[in-house]
């Protein structure tokens, strides 16, 4: 595994991986370590922001493995996310204890004033955290696995896909919004103490949460970069481009497909496990599908099949809704819509994909320019667009 | 931009509603009455000598957002108060924003009780200043034996139907003349449903229907109930959650006589009424636009918020926390509304028949005001707790029994 | 009737055309020839409006031909690509009457020669385009071509994946076509006994370019084998 | 019930003459002023009184009464019908003579107030009065409100009327009238199992309502005749339930296609993941807004035909709208899809919060002209008008549609260039017209769509929200690209939806549809109506 | 009976009472054809015949209505899918060349390159020396070597035709399906292809269809005529070109 991930550090995902490893530390740091007057102090307002967008990059980056390198266009994605937020909710649940405001020690409050005797069997265990650490991993990747084993064993591909991958976030949302499920219905689990022992919001563990998740979220950068560099991340592109063909040449595609799609669940898991805490609170609408295509647009505006992209992409559509929000509270949709029609437009592979094209194709000038009326240069997928008909 | 000098020359006031998504549709006009709440505290010379400067925000109708914003409006913004929120969950989403930066919230709108943080004050009406009422005007005036209780599906309906279906069950009602009836939010497609109604009613029982049908759901819901001509004579449908505002996007002229209950109506004729009618309606420029009880609730929580910080000389939160109680203002149906010490506030009880212009005309009210309960005694594990939030208890979930403060696990 | 004149055309950075000239002229056959990959399709595109020439001029009638390909088409081109392209989800039938899109209303009718040179698209009306075999796909393309009555046709590689007797057929269609319709037509082709067959012209490109022009007579072994060997 | 207390209303004023009392012995002005002399009970009272004359020129007064329109004037306690008179000043009448009384501004009055209980009673109340109405109708309407409210209180005047009586069908109507009466009353067991006999070969949930109480009924003979009486009718019903559960099935489904068939079209047709579909379908709702609102200032004796209006101007802004989006957008994005999403989101963002800062983020009425409004029974169905009107219309909507891509020149070019743009243009179809109004049609019918849908939802900016999702899902379910795929997908989602619904409750079953689709899918993974071939496996 | 088992048992492909229609048109009709260890087999026939189609039902892309499809005489071609086929040792060029646009010619031919497709095995595979040079020898042949790096998705027609045919080598099967693999090549090129079949053939089962005549008779092997979905006629080309349904129906005059 770890001579896997070590292949993985190439030109590409080294700086990513150092930059986030490197804010893992200091932020916390200069947060815990500098006195609120200091002009480097991050208050507590940024470190939680960043934190909670550090998990939303996580859930770009596992969507863009699957969308971006296989071409499923899942529009569940956040079904995962949730699930994976329920679990560790369900630590937290059961760390208040006889906290809870009608002090039953066992019973979580929801269930006392809508009057459950006694914990559901799937509560069971949830006091323990690795338990929920594990289920944190295996519910997203267990129902990924089933999911996709038939999705992709039926080849139901495409569209169909994708409205499926809708269908099942939609009707998880329907099933939680319950009360009879037993996960707190429409208001979700809230009102959570601590978690190993660290009360939730100080400092500390605010801290250690942002660390978390930013060593998380390079790590998810680097198995994807491991993915995508080994000979399986061509298989990936393969699948994506030519999938019928693809099985001629006597890969398995639905285990390719399927391999691909598990692993960035539990990564979609992992990031809403993290973001939960530090939020405070888990609730059915990470469920609802306009939340999953969010997270589709943050992954096309900083660039499918990039490794930067879904990082970027998310950091910046979520930090303009912070900003806007707050700055434009009456037209920050304008804002908002208008950057999706202008990057499609103007960027059409993405922020990132953009770039990095121009740079090869400066590059690539260069190069051309340098061998001198070369009789072959090599053109790039952009010059395979078709031109437009008139 | 705004540097220490601007900050110490006026107090901010957060506004945290949504301006956009689904929740737009009803928290806007509160964004809009605070404003204009603000503007008028101004013009009367401001607070402390200071200028009031409201700071809105749009948390989006998304729950996560409104944590992330509670935050901002706190803790960059530096607000003295927020006034804010609609829907239970988003409250809950902020609650812990509002206890760890020990900050104010203002919550106007009507909820399911079960709750009473020091950090908050709802303004709303609690369980007990709204559905039981209700149901009582339904079982003495109009001597309703069947009960259809019909909701969207979360908390709030939950919690009132299972404290209503233990108060009906106490006043002597079967469990079998009990229909409870769940639908997802923007249920839109009520045929199903209001054709099981007229079957239920068709026992040979006066019947009626308590609605705790959430916003959107109801424009079709009422419009099928016109169509399939379910009448109020026949089986009136009493709403928690349908006001002047809802009442805006449909034609009424089919649902004359139907419920609903709330401690503020339109129609009501008083002094202070009119005028903040005519206020309201001027400083929106619109002169067809309706007033509801949320607003009231801002109404009665902003003046609630000023009077209490001119008690307390200061905005710092604790003291003005600790100033809240006991405060009394007026309130628009001509009388006067208290804060108590478990920070709900004390109210009357309308119960009003849709006009077929879109008004309610009050059928019946309650003789006095209503105390807020937040602990319904209808709840066996929350019979016992109280919440008093004054010195030496300052408990927001008492247990009288073990003589314990639940929420400090002690 | 058409007239390329030194045209270059560029893939992104690649260029794929070095001043490429040609001449067609009605009742002639010109054929191009080359290896895979010298340019030959790139050129029909170019004439043909789908993709754009960096350099050079194209006339055809005289006038400089410069709209889009579907203007193009209503001015007289007709174009079978190399790779069929049929539209999958039409049937046969509605792939033909495609072509009708530059004809005046009381002109839209299938050209009675279309089923007489190929008359397996009569059986199958009723199929989908995509459904069809290789073969029967370039026998619909070049067919769907003949109903916009064109006055030039570009036809890219035509007996690619056809069976030996209907290539006879396109054969003696494409002189139907030249000597009793007066079509000015480009022919690609790889397979020199046929061009030799038909041709009026030569033009064999190389890497881009241009290498040879003549006649067929002129295009003795030396100029196949330079340019057109391994 | 108001509309028919106002009809009533005016026929009486037309008739009051001709009904002279006959036991007109208490001074009228009195009975009346009990009207307004307590609270309900009172007033309940003094109806009660007012039935006992059984005089008919109470009717007027009571039918105001039930409408809310009777007052008690300050100056003198004399009770008078007051109606709005233009400005804030009513006018007043007579209530026994009909004759007017000048205006008096509303604080002089004081309103009686009514709550159902009082309208229940003024129902029947005038029932009893108008027994002997020389209007067949008014009788008619009468017998219907006695049979609706029973009471034994009228049987007296019911014995009456029905011996004056020659109309058949009124006659019928005041039998029924009359047996649901005695059932209320104590009359003796042999009358009641005749009675009972009556109501239950009327049927319907009108009479199982006047049934069921009877089978807890001490008398052995009434109580095995109501079991029996109650067993017919739910045998009848429960045939009709299964009927009427089909057609909210179908009706449902309707809707659903017709949310869904702009995007058949944008999406189906032409492959944009059009996001902002939902939004076509709410400038549809809008303009029909717009629409009703301006015949509501200036011309309200159209509205009847505001929908018809509203149809063409909504195709019109709604492919307008797309037209300018295809043009400016979605033409640069053709060859790749995927980002066509991302586009049309961010439209469906902008258009939504255009239209917030238009008009308001609240609802806005759009209200159902008369022939979208109630219901008619066919047998045990109740049909509402609104809904038939709905299904006809989808139907009338995708007819044209299939005509127009099947057999037009139109449809043929716009599919082909959906196809292959490339090669379609090379045919001399000019495609960035047929791009452009193939869109601008997909989006002119999602806004028809929303003219339509204005009349069964909320009319808001998020309304197109609303429906995006179940669009997509009956698209893909059908079989993207083929109208009778989204045709009969909608009709099956309905249908099923509606099946499911008694069983497993409103949100368990629309999970169960969920579910039912993802494993429908699995089994045809490229939709209902699949398109199969070699042209669509590469 | 007894003959086919023994058919059965020696052969490498046997197709018996094969059948195939799309909505009611029969694409292919009882077709039976059996193919040797070794041998090498041109298909020609007119368009339209069923030779795509065949190869489509020995790949498994294609279900038969009816009729077998047997390998190595044991293997039921019909039970596995176009995955398990290919793993089996079957491959095939298509008509249409079909190739990864958006990876290196390179990439295209590693990716054919035979070896363990595992999930695991794939992540965790290091090119070894041997692959790299036999993926060298390939665009050697194949004349691709100069455009190793490009794109596949910019290769011209013809271009494409030669990386199939190398995508095929790389894949290194036991049986080759080559479907018209000189469409959209020179003359000379074509002779090169005979050639390098040929060659192939040594060592390897090929079917190759092809409607160049020149080209079949330079592979001078036994032919195979299908039409209207059936075997027409069977023998040496003189022996087929000689028959007057084959030339009424193909050939022409
Ligand atoms: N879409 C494209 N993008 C980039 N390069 C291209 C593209 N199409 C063709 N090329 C390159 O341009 C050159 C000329 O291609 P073209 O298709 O014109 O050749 P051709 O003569 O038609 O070959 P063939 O006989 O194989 O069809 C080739 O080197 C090819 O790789
Ligand atoms: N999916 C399908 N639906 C309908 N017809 C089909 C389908 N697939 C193939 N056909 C028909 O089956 C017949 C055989 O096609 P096939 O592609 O096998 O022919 P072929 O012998 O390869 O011809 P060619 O030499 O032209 O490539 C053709 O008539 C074709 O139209
Ligand atoms: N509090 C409510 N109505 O959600
Ligand atoms: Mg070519
Ligand atoms: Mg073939």
């Amino acid at each position: 595994m770890a001579r896997f991930l070590l292949g993985a550090l190439d030109r590409r995902a080294t700086p990513i991986a150092l930059v986030l490893l490197v804010v893992a530390v200091l932020v916390p740091v200069a947060h815990l370590g500098l006195p609120a007057s200091h002009p480097l102090h991050v208050p507590t307002y940024i470190v939680a922001l960043v934190g909670k967008y550090l998990c939303y990059a996580l859930l770009a980056v596992a969507l863009n493995l699957v969308w971006g390198y296989c071409g499923i266009l899942s529009l569940g994605h956040g079904a995962f996310f949730a699930l994976g937020g329920y679990a560790m909710g369900m630590y937290l649940m059961r760390q208040i204890g006889s906290r809870g405001v009608y002090g039953n020690p066992t019973l979580p409050d929801f269930m006392v004033f809508l009057n459950w005797k006694s914990l559901p069997w799937y509560w069971h265990g949830f006091d323990q955290f690795w338990f929920a650490a594990l289920m944190v991993l295996l519910v997203p990747g267990l129902l990924a696995f089933v999911f996709g084993w038939f999705a992709f064993r039926s080849r139901v591909t495409g569209v169909y896909l994708s409205i499926i991958t809708q269908a099942l976030t939609y009707a998880l949302l329907l099933a939680f919004f319950r009360n009879d499920m037993g996960f707190g219905g429409n208001n979700g689990l809230t009102d959570f103490k601590d978690m190993l022992g660290f009360n939730i919001q100080s400092s500390t563990t605010r801290s250690a949460l942002f660390a978390a998740s930013a060593i998380a979220l390079a790590l998810g950068v680097l198995i994807t970069s491991a993915i995508v560099r080994s000979k399986f991340g061509k298989v990936l592109i393969a699948v994506r481009d030519a999938e019928s063909r693809t099985r001629f040449l006597g890969y398995r595609v639905e285990h390719v497909k399927l391999f691909a799609f598990v692993v960035s669940a539990c990564m979609a898991g992992v990031a809403g496990a993290l973001y939960v805490p530090q939020v405070g609170i888990i609730n059915p609408s990470e469920f609802a599908p306009a939340n999953s295509i969010e997270v589709v647009i943050w992954t096309a505006v900083g660039g499918r099949a990039t490794l930067a992209g879904p990082i970027v992409g998310a950091l910046l559509v979520n930090g303009m809704k912070t900003w806007f929000t707050g700055a434009l509270p009456e037209a920050w949709l304008f804002v908002l819509g208008g950057l999706f029609v202008a990057v499609t437009l103007f960027l059409p592979r993405g922020i990132v994909g953009t770039l990095a094209h121009g740079w090869n194709a400066l590059a690539e000038r260069r190069r051309a320019a340098a061998a001198e009326g070369g009789r072959d240069p090599e053109p790039k997928p952009s010059d395979l667009e078709p031109a437009p008909a008139e | 931009f705004d540097g220490a000098a601007a900050a110490q020359d006026t107090i901010k006031v957060g506004i945290l509603h949504s301006l956009s998504g689904t929740m737009a549709i009803s928290e806007t006009t509160l964004k809009d009455v605070m404003l204009m709440l603000i503007e008028e505290q101004n013009a009367k010379g401001g607070l402390l000598g200071k200028k009031l400067e409201p700071v809105v925000v749009d948390p989006a109708s998304d729950w996560p957002l409104f944590a992330e914003k509670a935050r901002e409006l706190i803790s960059q913004q530096k607000v003295a108060a927020v006034f804010g929120c609609w829907t239970s969950v988003s409250r809950k989403s902020v609650l812990p924003v509002f206890e760890e930066l020990d900050s104010i919230l203002f919550y106007p709108v009507q909820y399911e009780g079960e709750e009473s943080s020091r950090n908050v004050f709802y303004t709303g009406a609690a369980p007990n200043q709204q559905a039981i009422p209700a149901v009582d005007y339904l079982m003495n005036e109009e001597g309703v034996k069947r009960w259809v209780l019909a909701g969207t599906d979360y908390v709030y309906p939950r919690t009132t139907n299972k404290i209503l279906e233990q108060y009906l069950k106490d006043h002597g009602v079967a469990q079998e003349d009990i229909m409870i009836n769940y639908t997802p939010f923007g249920h839109s497609d009520w045929q199903t449903i209001v054709s099981d109604i007229k079957a239920f009613g068709s026992a040979g029982k006066k019947t009626a229907v308590v609605s705790t049908i959430n916003g959107d759901a109801n424009v079709p819901f009422y419009k099928e109930l016109g169509n399939q001509g379910v009448s109020a004579e026949d089986i009136p449908v009493v709403a928690f959650s349908v006001g002047e505002e809802e009442l805006a996007g449909i034609d009424t002229a089919p649902l004359v006589g139907h419920l609903a209950a709330w401690n503020y109506f339109m129609s009501v004729d008083t002094p202070e009424n009119d005028e903040f009618i005519e206020k309201w309606q001027t400083f929106i420029k619109n002169d067809k636009r309706v007033t509801n009880d949320p607003m009231e609730a801002h109404y009665i929580g902003f003046n609630m918020w000023v009077k209490a910080v001119e008690k307390a000389g200061t905005t710092d939160p604790d003291k003005v926390i600790d100033a809240m109680i006991g405060v009394s203002v007026p309130n628009l149906t001509g009388g006067y509304s208290a804060m108590l010490p478990n920070h709900h506030i004390t109210k009357p009880v309308l119960i009003g028949e849709i006009q077929d212009d879109g008004q309610f005309d009050v059928v019946w009210e309650t003789p006095g005001l209503v105390a807020g309960d937040e602990w319904s005694d209808f709840l066996p594990e929350s019979k016992v707790l109280i919440s008093d939030w004054r010195a030496p208890l300052s408990c927001g979930n008492f247990n009288v029994e073990t003589g314990k403060c639940g929420g400090k696990g002690m | 009737m058409l007239t390329v004149e030194s045209i270059d055309l560029h893939y992104g950075a690649a260029q794929a055309l070095r001043r490429v000239s040609l001449v067609a002229e009605p009742g002639e056959v010109t054929c191009v020839l080359g290896r895979n990959g010298v340019g030959k399709t790139s050129l029909m595109r170019a004439i043909v409006g789908q993709h754009p020439a960096s350099g050079g001029r194209i006339l055809f009638e005289g006038r400089p031909l410069t709209g889009s390909p579907s203007a193009r088409a209503r001015a007289g081109i007709g174009y079978v690509p190399q790779g069929r392209e049929i539209f999958p989800l039409l049937t046969v039938k509605e792939n033909l009457e495609t072509g009708y899109a530059p004809l005046p209303r009381k002109e839209r009718t299938v050209p009675g020669e279309v089923f007489e040179l190929f008359p397996v698209l009569q059986s199958m009306l009723g199929r989908r385009g995509g459904d069809l075999s290789g073969g029967q796909q370039q026998q619909l393309a070049i067919g769907r071509a003949l109903v916009t009555r064109p006055k030039l046709l570009v036809l890219d590689e035509p007996t690619e994946g056809i069976q030996p007797s209907i290539i006879k057929d396109i054969g003696r269609a494409i002189v139907y076509l030249k000597e009793k319709v007066g079509l000015a037509i480009v022919l690609v082709e790889q397979y020199l006994d046929f061009a030799r067959e038909l041709a009026d012209r030569v033009a064999i490109m190389d890497r881009g370019e241009v290498v040879f022009t003549g006649t067929a007579a002129d295009l003795d072994d030396d100029a196949v084998r330079r340019h057109l060997t391994v | 019930m108001t509309s028919f207390l106002r009809m009533i209303v005016i026929l009486l004023a037309l008739c009051t003459a001709a009904a002279p009392g006959a036991h007109a012995e208490a001074d009228p002005g009195a009975l009346l002023a009990g009207l307004g002399a307590g609270d309900y009970d009172a007033t309940e009272a003094a109806i009660a009184r007012i039935v006992a004359t059984g005089d008919a020129r109470f009717a007027p007064a009571l039918a105001a009464l039930g409408s809310g329109d009777l007052y008690t004037r300050k100056s003198d306690g004399r009770v008078v019908i007051g109606r709005k008179a233009g400005g804030r000043e009513l006018a007043l009448i007579d209530p026994l003579s009909g004759d007017a009384l000048g205006e008096a501004a509303s604080r002089e009055l004081e309103k009686i107030r009514v709550n159902n209980r009082i309208r229940r009673a003024v129902r029947s109340a005038i029932g009893v009065l108008t027994l002997m109405s020389p209007n067949r109708a008014v009788r008619l309407a009468a017998a219907n409100s006695i049979f609706a409210s029973p009471d034994p209180e009228s049987l007296e005047a019911l014995d009456a009327a029905l011996a004056a009586e020659k109309d058949p069908q009124v006659q019928a109507a005041m039998e029924r009238a009359r047996a649901a009466s005695i059932l209320a009353s104590d009359r003796p067991e042999a009358e009641k199992v005749a009675a009972i006999e009556t109501v239950a070969a009327r049927g319907g949930r009108d009479a199982l309502s006047i049934l069921t109480p009877l089978a807890n009924s001490e008398n052995e003979a009434v109580k095995s005749a109501a079991a029996a009486g109650i067993a017919r009718v739910e045998s009848v019903l429960a045939m009709w339930d299964a009927a009427q559960n089909v057609w909210y099935g179908i009706s449902l489904g309707s809707v659903l296609l017709l949310a869904a068939i702009g995007l058949a079209i944008t999406f189906g047709v032409m492959g944009v993941i059009n996001m902002a579909h939902g939004e076509m379908v709410m400038l549809g709702a809008y303009t029909t807004f717009v629409v009703q609102e301006i015949i509501r200032t200036s011309a309200p004796w159209l509205f009847d035909w505001s929908l018809v209006i509203a149809l063409p101007l909504a195709f019109l802004v709604a492919g307008a709208a797309g037209f300018v989006i295809e043009r400016g957008i979605i033409r640069w994005l053709y060859g790749r899809p995927l980002e066509t999403l991302l586009a049309t989101w961010g439209i469906s963002l902008i258009l939504q919060q255009a239209v917030r800062s238009l008009f308001g983020p609240t609802n806005r009425e759009v209200g159902n002209p008369s022939w979208m409004s109630g219901a008619f029974e066919l047998g045990g169905l109740t049909i509402t008008y609104n809904r038939l009107w709905i299904v006809v219309f989808t139907l009338a909507v995708f007819a044209l549609l299939l005509f127009v891509t099947r057999f037009t020149t139109f449809g043929l070019q716009m599919r082909a260039v959906t196809q292959n743009r490339r090669m379609a243009a090379s045919m001399g179809i000019r495609t960035p017209w047929i791009d452009a109004f193939t869109f601008a049609l997909g989006s002119g019918i999602a806004g028809i769509a929303g003219v339509a849908l204005s009349q069964v939802g909320n009319v808001s900016p998020s309304l197109g929200q609303g429906y995006i999702i179940d669009s997509f899902m009956v698209v893909v379910f059908g079989g993207v690209g083929n109208l009778w795929g989204t045709l009969v997908g909608a009709l099956s989602l309905g249908v099923l939806n509606k099946f499911l619904e008694p069983y497993a409750g409103a949100v368990l079953g629309k999970i169960l549809v969920l579910v039912l689709i993802i494993l429908f899918i699995q089994k045809r993974p490229r939709g209902l109506f699949a398109q199969r071939g070699r042209a669509v496996e590469s | 009976m007894n003959a086919t088992n023994d058919q059965l048992a020696t052969s490498l492909l046997y197709l018996d009472g094969v059948t195939v229609s799309f909505d009611g048109f029969r694409a292919l009709n009882r077709l039976s054809l059996v193919l040797g260890k070794g041998e090498m087999r041109a298909i020609i026939g007119p368009n339209g015949a069923g030779k795509t189609t065949m190869m489509d039902v020995i790949t498994g892309k294609t279900r038969p209505d009816a009729g077998d499809v047997f390998f190595e005489g044991a293997i039921d071609l019909t039970k596995h899918d176009e995955a398990e086929i290919a793993g089996l040792g079957i491959g095939r060029k298509f008509q249409k060349p079909t190739v990864f646009e958006s990876q290196t010619v390179r990439d295209n031919l590693e990716l054919a390159l035979a070896g363990d497709r595992g999930i695991f095995a794939t992540l965790l595979h290091r090119p070894s020396a041997e692959e790299t040079s036999r993926i060298e020898a390939i665009l050697e042949t194949i004349r691709l070597g100069h455009l190793r790096d490009r794109l596949a998705g910019s290769l011209s027609h013809g271009q494409r035709q030669w990386l199939e045919i190398g995508m095929l080598l790389a894949q290194d099967p036991k049986l080759l399906l080559v479907d018209e693999p000189a469409a959209g090549m020179t003359d000379e090129e074509t002779k090169e292809t005979a050639i390098l079949l040929k060659r192939i053939a040594q060592t390897h089962s090929v079917v190759v269809v092809e409607h160049d005549m020149t080209f079949v008779r330079d592979l001078d092997v036994k032919v195979t005529v299908l039409h209207e979905g059936s075997v027409l006629a069977e023998g040496t080309l003189d022996h087929v070109s000689a028959d007057p349904r084959v030339i009424e129906v193909y050939l022409g005059r």
